[in-house]
């Protein structure tokens, strides 16, 4: 049982690790802002909720478990709050550097 | 456990770029935003020397807090004028060499830091049970040295005062402003559903603090932050620093404590004893205390002088 | 028997820690090179979510519970120095316009 | 092979050496100010290489040095506010952020 739960989380922490290369990837070759905004929040979010639940077997049930959840709704919901803001300043034109 | 170390020679290497680039960037903004990924990376090199506390100060405090306060300092100050021309290249070289001198000194130092290293651990777990507690360094910070605990609750004010001070002659006593210059829905959103997490997140690092990692400090650090958020999305408005019940919260934490360290005088034989069997629930008493003031503290650290005029 | 399961997950989560630390040092490149001030926030948010997945691993990896609320108040304040930095693109000025006519 | 405390706290003197060349190098107090909070966080995980070096009695570290860096970073960012708070009124009341320069002429005249 625990062997099949340990090749849970190996593939989903892979899954997830994946992503995270995909995100950078993105991060590094598109083009212009709106893209890599898109490609990192995609991906790393991604990333983040599949190495939690890759990980979610290997926590203290319920406690550990619901902190890695909250943890996830928590990075899933700012970054999406704040894509929606650095898009915004994007598209409004640049800050003055 | 050579893995291991490979993750510490990874995590080294980031933090020393990121400073390096942080000091080296010409624009300012972009080295506010190298300070604060170096601050995030710190409290990883934290969890890997094994002191959870101090990572959970380093992310609300050092990274969060701090971080905020510098970017919109750096926004602000954006069109100011740079008319300070940086040192001479004698200059550079000369505080360069002092620079690498000072910091060979100390990478001596550390190779040759003393082997079977001081410490006073063994002491500070011998006398933890007497205590009540279980997460030595809550012991540490509110038993076996609660007078450093009670002045720095204290050195929060001063600090305040100072900030305070800078206010235009009129605008004294009035309410800082914290608000964002274009609110708008997205904003609003995270203020509103982020804080009532993070005020959970905020007392339970504080209540949980007995026994586990988190402390007055560090749920007080959380608080601020959803405050401020709050703040900044323009939900709330911060109060008049002249309002009375302001400054009875401010200095509530220093005042327990003092009270407590008091009364520990003739109940206990010492300024700042606790007595026997009572000493884990004053020591919550207190922290409850000290993390509403230290919140308050930090927020209003945060939010500057007041520039709105009292009504 | 048991042991060696656990070592081997534990092996396996550090070696992913390194991975996503390495990715996190790449997204630094963009720092370096960013054009925009938006891009400069995107990477230091790649910090702040790679940040939290390397901590989670490093903590499961080394059965320390307490680095979970590490992550936790990272998590919550990842957003807060974003917010700042979207304070900071927009207009400062108004707020010294605020200032002049209350 | 290094250890992992040798690791941390020769990274510790580098980032020390610096926050303190930027805090003498830089003109901007802005800079400044960052180069300090940088420095400080050199200076605070030396504390945590001390305290990590004396682990014992069950403990991952000792508790002493990092309950010291708890309060310190407390106050450092007390430090940072006061200090970023006097710079804006700098700017405020005279339109720059040099420290060390005359101030501009006209405007320093109080009516």
């Amino acid at each position: 049982m625990s062997f099949v739960l340990d090749l849970f989380t190996m593939g989903a922490v892979l899954a997830g690790a994946l992503f995270f290369l995909a995100g950078t990837v993105g991060l590094l070759r598109f083009p212009d802002p709106l893209t890599r905004l898109h490609a990192l929040t995609k991906a790393d979010n991604l990333g983040l909720g599949l190495i939690v639940i890759g990980l979610l077997p290997q926590v203290a049930w319920p406690l550990g478990a619901f902190k890695l959840i909250a943890i996830w709704l928590m990075a899933l919901f700012a970054a999406t709050t704040i894509s929606q803001l650095m898009a915004r300043a994007a598209r409004d034109g640049e800050p003055v550097r | 456990m050579t893995l291991a170390l490979a993750v510490d020679i990874g995590l080294a290497l980031l933090v020393l770029a990121v400073a390096g680039w942080t000091i080296a960037v010409r624009d300012t903004f972009a080295a506010v935003i190298g300070f604060v990924a170096y601050g995030l990376l710190l409290a990883l090199v934290w969890v890997r020397l094994a002191a959870p506390d101090v990572a959970l100060t380093e992310a609300a405090v050092g990274s969060g807090l701090t971080g905020l306060l510098l970017l919109s300092a750096s926004a602000r100050l954006r069109h100011a004028k740079t008319s300070a021309a940086p040192p001479g290249p004698v200059l550079q070289w000369a505080a360069g060499a002092l620079c690498i001198l000072i910091a060979a000194g100390l990478a001596a130092l550390v190779l040759l830091l003393p082997d079977p290293a001081p410490t006073l651990a063994p002491a500070a777990v011998a006398h933890l049970p007497a205590t009540g507690l279980g997460n030595p360094v809550t012991g540490v910070l509110m038993v076996y040295r609660a007078i450093d605990t009670f002045l720095e609750s204290v050195v929060l004010l001063p600090a305040l005062l100072g900030v305070w001070s800078l206010a235009s002659e009129g605008d004294w006593g009035g309410a800082p402003i914290l608000r964002h210059p274009r609110p708008d829905g997205a904003l609003t959103l995270m203020a509103q559903v982020l804080p009532p997490l993070g005020i959970i997140v905020g007392v339970y690092l504080c209540w949980n603090s007995a026994d586990h990692p988190g402390g007055a400090f560090q749920g007080g650090a959380v608080l601020a932050a959803m405050w401020v958020l709050a703040l900044l999305a323009g939900l709330v408005d911060a109060p008049p620093i002249r309002q009375r019940g302001l400054r009875v919260l401010l200095v509530a934490g220093a005042a327990v404590l003092l009270a407590v360290g008091l009364a520990g005088i003739g109940l206990a034989g010492a300024f700042l004893a606790y007595p026997e069997h009572y000493s884990k629930p004053l020591i919550l008493a207190i922290e409850m205390a000290l993390v509403l003031s230290i919140a308050v503290a930090l927020a209003l650290l945060v939010a500057g002088p007041p520039v709105r005029t009292p009504s | 028997m048991r042991w060696g399961e656990r070592m081997e997950i534990a092996d396996f989560l550090l070696t992913v820690a390194v991975f996503v630390l390495a990715m996190v040092a790449l997204g630094l490149v963009r720092i370096l090179r960013g054009p925009a001030a938006a891009d400069q926030m995107m990477a230091a948010q790649l910090f702040g979510t790679g940040g939290i997945a390397a901590l989670l691993l490093l903590g499961v990896a080394t059965e320390a519970d307490a680095v979970i609320d590490v992550a936790l108040v990272l998590a919550l304040l990842a957003a807060f120095a974003s917010v700042a930095f979207v304070q900071g693109a927009a207009p400062a000025d108004e707020d010294i316009k605020e200032k002049n006519h209350p | 092979m290094i250890s992992t405390t040798t690791l941390f706290g020769l990274s510790s003197a580098v980032l020390i050496g610096l926050g303190l060349f930027g805090m003498i190098v830089d003109p901007q107090p802005l800079r400044k100010i960052l180069a300090f909070n940088l420095l400080g966080g050199g200076v605070f995980l030396l504390f945590g290489v001390i305290a990590r070096r004396g682990a014992g009695a069950g403990l991952g570290g000792d508790p002493v040095p990092q309950a010291l860096v708890i309060t310190g970073l407390v106050v450092a960012f007390a430090a940072t506010a006061l200090a970023v708070a006097l710079l804006l009124r700098l700017f405020q009341a005279t339109g720059q952020t040099a420290l060390d320069e005359a101030p501009p002429p006209a405007p320093s005249v109080d009516p």
